[in-house]
């Protein structure tokens, strides 16, 4: 128990070096020097001593919003296997909260945004929406099919119920975790999905919707968004995690190892591709889910 | 004898489908009404009775005088219609039809009096009688027309109940004929007041009440 | 004794729904009968709640009809649930009844007729879902129709009124004939009018099948399933808010009533009905959703909404279904026990959002959310309680809406689980449909608070708030109960585990409480974690308010460089739904009217978009008025000719004459 | 036999003396004496307090006693409700008809008495003329077109009609020829007796000529037009009289014929002929609420609606056939008061086009509100009666297997139901920007007997009380039985 609160401290500790690191290896791609690793960190201690500003417009909304929203990703990292260990929250049907804490993140984001009543964070806040309605289908198709074959609804059992007697998993289980990569980028509002620093706020999503946002606001808001990247890179290595070892410190190496080629996809992804039309994410979306459907489609005929 | 009567009623019935005239019309009621009360009475002379005599007396009172004479004056003359009876339908074809009714309804007769005891001329000629009747209110316009189609109607409706000696009291039968008096009493009225407010004396007035 | 207790209860709501009606004053007339009632289902209530601790003698028998035998009511334990639910939303409703005739008491309205026709729908409600005789469930459950028509055309001068009450009154009364034929069938089958005779087991019949079809499409078209559903968003906008919040929260869950006696009639052990039931639902859940999120009258959206989740609620009935076409237990009792939960907690929190939208209408006199906005800045509390019914009804945590969903998703695994081949498939692929519901409910309803609370007016409102102690307490109640369920759901599952013992379809599976309450799945997790955010967040939001104290500023929106935002240049609600509302553009029937501008100096340009109902304008319509034409085109019966009459008197008895003269006997 | 003078002789000798003098108020009170006396020894003999007289001319079967109670019920209101209606009816300079309104209402509570009680066929017959002669003077009432060509029209139809059922009570005597009680074949218990020795052929032909020839007097489509414009031209009281009393006197001539068949072989000939009168009956009600612009003739084709009922609930038999019998009292008692309100806003609004009508609800309250509720009772919503005699009606079609005509009868009332109450609403609700004209009506005593037959409408509908199911029963058990 102690160790696993021990974990989770650091685990928040280190979402913004996930970012940091991420800047880095993207500016070393593309041959510049970069920041440093804990930029981030930097940032965020430089929000806090800014004074925080709210819109006349703004009411008791956007003054709760960003706590909302960084409590319900608390809880929500809570549910995860990290590395070997046993996570701080786990019984049946967790994987359910899990979805749904993060919709109520989602609900006061997007309230917080349109708070404002400005044109801009309206449409972040749209998008929000419009892509969040895809995400959750993709979640439950991939890690609510490994549910449905494993019998088991808690997040922990499920990833440790993973073997491989079945070469089956193979197969399933790398096409889970490329629908799930998907689903990080969209949640995470990372490119091709979205450009976290273009300058243009009619293009963008996330950044869009904390436009009147500063201070500690600000900092909420971005603290969580680190938290949220970080979590969906250790919810995809889940899918690869642990493969029987036994053993807790192996465990958390191997995690670490994934989270960094994750790392490596993300920047890779970033440096080579564009950016998606805004029209054309829904079908990228519904190709991700395809992936969950065919998925499952494969698993069954395989018991057969 | 009767056989004979019956078939001038028949006769009669021929006559209203060639004229044309009202007056012509009227006559024919006349004539039928006395033959039918001659009808009524011929079964009565062996076994005479000043009783029984009342109902055919009364007939000819009520068909032969009484509504006859209500008709011309209260309506021909007050209000003076036009002497020909206005058809939306061929005299000739009108003709053929009532023939042809004739012709069905005795050969049907014939075959009922196959199966059930009826003497199928009288009853032939009543029933021919009824439908003429109603073949006259169908297809005439002029509402006191109508009237007297309804009343040969009736003559025949008589004609069938002497012809299947119904066993009607003689009582009934007489209020009966009073309620037909009645009856045609109120429609002369209402013609009257027909032609007074719409001033028309045939169907076309009346076309108000429609949904 | 229990028993009397109770009928002396709706003896005195009636009592008070008709003495008033001589009071001359209306004001006195309104607060007599209401708070009369209030005090009548609390003696009511009382009686149910212990009947339900102290099992109470089944069948009480009022008086032997000439004609239909013994009428008499029985208390088992689907009746006290719907009981209690209706005993329970009937408070505030009546509370927010009151506040609502006020300012038409003042305008000199005369509000008599729909106050006592209100009171007397509450009382009949309690008695319909006691009736174990046919024809005593009938007369009561064309009572509700009735008193509840008769509170619709409560302000009938309006045109919309008059439209969607019409529509409202058509449908219910198509409902009933086919309740009438599936009772007279029963009947004719059982040869008894008692709900307790009805036992009819599953044969291949084809008349089984036709009573399970009328039985539930009767039921079906009151609750307000797909394709059912077109008379509800009609009638929920027009009808006055008390009622519109008593129709959507307790009359369209009779309906759901309805459908569990169909079941405990018809014991259906055939799992075809079971997926039918499953795919109407998820076809309502989505499509419902979608429909919502297209709205701009916010009571019809809310409408909508209902219909998802009714959708929500037949999923659980169809897992139940499902259940009992192979008998087993544990999947029968979380499927039933899931729709029975989710009823519960949507009567509160869809109660809950009509008072509000009725409290808001009462003041900015409109439905339109687009010519809303900012309204948190005026009234603040409302607009936090409604944000909790908005939360609720988004099924997400830590309120009760997520409970509900949350046994309904162990149902779909525990199915999966228990009867494996090719039920994991679609049981997956309902979850995936109801997580897609999710997400388009958390869409519809961000978009329903930020645009009417949030931001700035974009019409300057008529009067200001001045929102009365009684609204408050009419909307606060079902919030609070909202986050009381929430965070201890474990008093309601009780409850419920409590009704399920009694209902004969689970029953014959084991009546121990222990064992059915081991099916459910450990809520005291939740609990835990629900208790500890409501700790957290304060805590963080004060260390917050703590540390940026003094360094606050207010300061004007970042208009991207334009200096001049106009409260009209505020994201609209139907912008904002416009990406999701493309996808089934076809299906949702949208309509955009816009000119283009064209020229460097344009003219005056606009736009404007509209929804319609694909069951009503492409099925319904178009089939009443292909009827219709069909009647006005016949018409040779209208010559107005007494001659033609007559005629036709020769040609009928020519015709039965031909008749009788082929006629052999 | 004094009850004979008092039921028959009383009505006759205030109506003979209403000719002698012209006081309105006096003839008022009298009519009302009368009206009283006559329903309290009907409900005597009813609730068999007093045993009915015997005689062979005359008849105190329990349909006898149903239908006098009906007769004599809806009589008693209208008369009661009477002298408003025609003191400040809608048009004004009638001295002459509201003269002699009071006479011949008497003479029709005779003539349909006697119509009633009658045992003898003819007598049956002359009784039924003599009511419609009664009748046409009372529909000519306001003496304007509409009601001129109404009363011509009825007058017309139905004479010829009854000349038909004429017709058809001679061949009954016929098909009693050869059998030894030919010499009083007339006698209906006589016929009813001797029902199995009875000629087929002339008792089949004479059902029919009877059925088609009552249905213009009774409202059968296809002959009800003569009907529909006589309720609908005639005030409110005549109207209530024939649509809720005189339909069911004529219906009776037909009920008796069917005591005769059911002894033989033809009942289900004759059945099936009912079910057909009735279907179509409510085929044309259907086609007709869609295109009616006047609410009287709404309401009277809502009779020729209720009528079909009936008659399919006496084809059916059994359960329908109870049915049938409840259905004909409650919509007596229905009729009455809806015609009553009716009345009212003919008289407030001075038109009888729907058209006309708006806002109803606001500008008459009592008016608009008990008109809602009457129609609401027509539309057979509970608790009212109609409600119950319907299911009866469809229980018996299931009893039977009768699952198409079932649902084709469903269906045709739910449609006339659509139209119904797309007309009614309109006049409720629907409101005019030139609505200049102020209403102001206070409770009146049409609105108390409305409430009063409303209510005893509801009370039948759930409570059956001891007499009526006794009656009920004999008379069901005077069909029932058969080959």
């Amino acid at each position: 128990m102690l160790t696993s609160i021990l974990i989770y401290i650091f685990f928040l500790a280190s979402a913004p070096l996930f970012i940091g690191v991420v800047n880095k290896l993207k500016s070393r791609l593309t041959g510049r020097t970069g920041p440093s690793l804990f930029q981030p960190y930097y940032d965020l201690r430089r929000l806090l001593r800014k004074e925080t500003i709210y819109a006349t417009s703004a009411s008791i909304i956007s003054r709760i919003a960003p706590v909302i929203g960084f409590v319900s990703l608390l809880f929500a990292g809570m549910i995860l296997p990290i590395g070997f260990y046993k996570p701080l929250i786990s019984f049946d049907g967790d994987i359910i909260l899990f979805a749904y804490l993060f919709g109520l993140a989602r609900f006061f984001q997007i309230l917080g945004a349109m708070d404002i009543g400005s044109s801009f964070e309206g449409m972040g806040a749209a998008r929000e929406a419009t892509f969040a309605v895809f995400a959750e289908p993709i979640y439950f198709f991939t890690l609510g099919s490994l549910a449905f074959i494993f019998g088991c609804t808690s997040m922990y059992e499920i990833f440790h119920s993973i073997s491989l007697n079945n070469p089956a998993f193979l197969v399933f289980i790398s096409v889970a975790s490329i629908s799930v990569f998907f689903l990080m980028i969209t949640e995470t509002s990372r490119m091709p999905v979205d450009d976290p620093n273009t300058h243009l706020e009619l293009t963008m999503i996330h950044e869009v919707m904390i436009l009147d946002n500063s201070g500690l606001d600000l900092f909420l808001y971005q603290y969580t968004s680190y938290l949220k990247i970080l979590i969906y890179a250790t919810f995809t290595s889940n899918f690869f995690n642990p493969f029987n070892v036994q053993n807790h410190y192996l465990g958390f190496s191997i995690y670490i190892m994934i989270i960094f080629i994750l790392i490596v996809n993300l920047v890779w992804i970033e440096t080579m591709m564009g950016r998606f039309k805004l029209k054309s994410i829904p079908q990228y979306l519904l190709f991700a889910a395809s992936i969950g459907i065919l998925n499952i489609l494969v698993y069954s005929f395989f018991n057969k | 004898m009767e056989n004979v009567l019956n078939i001038l009623f028949c006769l009669t019935l021929l006559y209203l489908g060639t004229t044309t005239r009202i007056m012509a019309y009227l006559n024919v009621f006349v004539t039928q009404g006395i033959l039918l009360f001659v009808i009524l009475i011929l079964p009565l002379f062996n076994k005479f009775s000043a009783y029984t005599f009342i109902l055919p007396v009364m007939i000819l009172a009520v068909k032969a005088v009484l509504i006859p004479i209500f008709i011309k004056r209260k309506i021909m003359l007050e209000l003076e219609v036009r002497k020909s009876i206005e058809s939306d339908f061929q005299q000739f074809n009108f003709l053929l039809l009532c023939v042809f009714t004739m012709i069905t309804v005795f050969v049907s007769a014939n075959m009922l009096a196959k199966y059930t005891l009826i003497d199928s001329i009288p009853f032939a000629a009543a029933f021919s009688t009824i439908i003429i009747g109603l073949y006259i209110i169908i297809f005439r316009k002029k509402l006191i027309v109508h009237v007297i189609g309804f009343l040969v109607m009736e003559n025949g409706i008589f004609l069938l109940g002497v012809s299947i000696a119904s066993e009607m009291p003689f009582l009934i039968e007489l209020i009966s004929l009073l309620d037909i008096f009645v009856a045609v009493f109120l429609m002369g009225i209402a013609i009257n007041k027909i032609s007074s407010t719409f001033a028309v004396d045939d169907i076309t007035g009346l076309d108000e009440l429609k949904d | 004794m229990i028993v009397n207790i109770f009928f002396i209860g709706i003896i005195i709501q009636m009592a008070f729904a008709i003495i008033p009606l001589f009071i001359k004053n209306q004001k006195t007339c309104s607060a007599v009968s209401h708070f009369g009632a209030m005090a009548g289902i609390i003696i009511s209530f009382s009686a149910t709640s212990a009947m339900l601790l102290f099992k109470p003698p089944a069948l009480v028998d009022i008086y032997s009809h000439a004609y239909w035998g013994m009428f008499n009511f029985r208390f088992d334990s689907l009746s006290l649930f719907f009981m209690i639910l209706i005993q329970l939303l009937s408070i505030p409703v009546l509370i927010y009844s009151y506040a609502y005739q006020k300012p038409y008491i003042a305008t000199g309205k005369s509000i008599k007729l729909s106050v006592s026709s209100f009171i007397l729908l509450i009382a009949s409600l309690q008695l319909l879902v006691v009736a174990n005789h046919a024809v005593l469930f009938l007369i009561f459950w064309e009572l509700m129709a009735l008193l509840s028509y008769l509170n619709m055309i409560f302000e009938h001068e309006k045109p919309e009124v008059q439209k969607g009450s019409f529509i409202y009154f058509i449908a219910t009364h198509a409902a009933t004939f086919f309740l009438f034929a599936f009772f007279l069938i029963l009947h004719s089958v059982t040869g008894s009018y008692n709900f307790s005779d009805y036992h009819i087991i599953s044969d291949g019949s084809a008349l089984y099948y036709t009573l399970f079809v009328l039985g539930f499409i009767g039921f079906a078209i009151k609750a307000g399933f797909m394709p059912f559903h077109f008379w509800l968003p009609r009638a929920h906008p027009i009808a006055p808010t008390y009622l519109s919040a008593y129709l959507s929260g307790v009359i369209i869950k009779l309906g759901i009533y309805g459908i569990f006696r169909v079941f405990e009639f018809l014991n259906p052990t055939d799992p075809f009905l079971g997926w039918a039931v499953l795919v109407i639902s998820m076809f309502s859940t989505i499509f419902g959703v979608w429909y919502a999120l297209a709205q701009r009258d916010i009571k019809t959206l809310l409408a909508y909404s209902s219909i998802e989740n009714i959708g929500i609620i037949g999923i659980g009935l169809g897992v139940g279904l499902l259940g009992l076409a192979s008998a087993n237990q544990s999947v029968i009792i979380l499927g039933f026990g899931g729709a029975l939960f989710h009823t519960f907690n949507h009567a509160i929190f869809k109660t809950q959002l009509f008072i509000g939208a009725g409290i808001i209408y009462q003041h900015t006199h409109t439905r339109d959310i687009e010519r809303m906005g900012g309204i948190i800045h005026s009234a603040k509390w409302l607009a936090l309680l409604f944000l909790v019914g908005s939360v609720a009804i988004s099924g997400i945590p830590p309120l009760n809406g997520f409970v509900s969903e949350f046994i309904i998703y162990n149902s779909f695994f525990k199915t999966a689980g228990n009867f494996g081949n090719y039920y994991p498939f679609f049981m997956l692929l309902m979850t995936v449909g109801l997580a897609l519901a999710g997400g388009l409910a958390v869409a519809a309803f961000t978009k329903v608070n930020s645009i009417m609370f949030l931001g700035t007016p974009r019409e300057e409102q008529k009067k200001l708030f001045n929102i009365s102690k009684a609204e408050y307490i009419s909307i606060g109640i079902p919030a609070l109960m909202c986050v009381i369920i929430g965070i201890f759901p474990q008093t309601v599952i009780s409850f419920i585990i409590n009704i399920l013992q009694g209902m004969p379809l689970v029953a014959s599976y084991g009546r121990d409480y222990s064992m059915i309450a081991r099916i459910f799945p450990d809520l005291m997790p939740l609990t835990k974690i629900f208790i500890s955010l409501f700790l957290f967040a304060p805590v963080i939001y004060m260390l917050k308010k703590f540390i940026c104290h003094g360094k606050t500023r207010i300061s004007k929106a970042w208009g991207c460089g334009y200096q001049h935002l106009t409260p009209r240049m505020q994201y609209t609600a139907s912008s904002y739904a416009d990406e999701l509302n493309a996808i089934p553009a076809h299906i949702l029937l949208i309509k955009k009217e816009a000119t283009v501008i064209e020229h460097i100096f344009p003219a005056k340009a606009g736009f404007s978009s509209s929804t319609g109902d694909y069951a009503e304008d492409k099925i319904v319509r178009p089939v009443y008025e292909r009827i219709i034409s069909f009647i006005n085109g016949v018409n040779f019966l209208s010559r107005n000719d007494v001659r033609i009459y007559i005629a036709f008197i020769l040609g009928t008895i020519v015709l039965y004459l031909a008749l009788a003269f082929i006629w052999k006997y | 036999m004094n009850i004979l003078y008092l039921l028959s002789g009383l009505p006759l000798a205030s109506g003979a003396l209403f000719f002698t003098f012209n006081n309105l108020k006096v003839k008022y009170r009298l009519s009302i004496f009368t009206a009283g006396t006559h329903l309290i020894i009907t409900y005597l003999l009813f609730a068999g307090f007093i045993a009915p007289p015997q005689n062979a001319w005359f008849n105190f079967d329990s349909l006898t006693k149903l239908f006098l109670m009906i007769l004599s019920n809806v009589f008693f209101w209208v008369t009661a409700n009477s002298y408003k209606y025609i003191k400040h009816s809608p048009i004004e300079k009638i001295e002459k008809s509201r003269q002699i309104f009071y006479n011949m209402t008497n003479l029709y509570l005779f003539a349909n008495t006697l119509a009633l009680i009658s045992n003898h066929l003819g007598l049956y017959w002359v009784a039924l003329e003599s009511t419609t002669l009664c009748v046409a003077p009372l529909i000519y009432f306001y003496r304007d077109k509409e009601s001129l060509e109404a009363m011509w029209k009825y007058l017309f139809l139905v004479s010829v009609g009854l000349a038909f059922a004429f017709i058809g009570i001679l061949f009954l005597t016929l098909s009693a020829h050869g059998t030894e009680f030919m010499d009083n074949a007339l006698y209906i218990t006589v016929l009813v007796s001797g029902a199995s020795k009875l000629n087929l052929i002339w008792l089949k032909a004479g059902f029919i000529f009877i059925f088609v020839g009552l249905s213009a007097k009774i409202g059968i489509a296809p002959i009800h037009p003569g009907e529909v414009d006589a309720v609908s031209n005639s005030p409110s009281p005549v109207a209530a009289l024939i649509s809720a009393s005189l339909g069911g006197t004529a219906l009776m001539g037909v009920l008796r014929i069917l005591q005769i068949l059911s002894w033989t072989s033809l009942l289900q000939f004759a059945q099936i002929l009912l079910i057909i009168g009735g279907t179509v009956s409510l085929a044309v009600a259907l086609i007709f609420m869609f295109r009616v612009t006047n609410y009287k003739r709404m309401i009277a084709y809502s009779s020729v609606e209720h009528m079909g009922i009936v008659l399919i609930g006496f084809g059916i038999g059994g359960i329908a056939l109870t049915g049938a019998l409840l259905h004909l009292i409650f919509n007596s008692l229905n009729k009455t008061a809806f015609f009553f309100m009716a009345g009212n806003i003919h008289r407030n609004y001075k038109s009888r086009e729907i058209g006309r009508i708006y806002s109803l609800l606001n500008n008459l309250r009592w008016t608009g509100i008990l008109f809602l509720i009457s129609f609401l009772a027509v539309i057979a919503m509970p608790p009212f009666g109609l409600f119950f005699s319907e299911l009866m009606l469809l229980q018996g079609l299931i009893a039977n297997n009768q699952f198409v005509l079932m649902t084709f009868i469903i269906i045709l009332l739910l449609f006339i139901f659509i139209g119904m109450s797309r007309n009614v609403f309109r006049m409720l609700y629907r409101t005019t920007d030139k609505s200049t004209r102020t209403f102001n009506e206070h409770f009146e005593f049409s609105h108390l007997s409305a409430i009063v037959l409303l209510c005893i409408l509801a009370g039948l509908g759930i409570f059956i009380p001891e007499p009526l199911a006794k009656i009920i029963s004999d008379v069901t058990r005077l069909f029932v039985h058969g080959i």
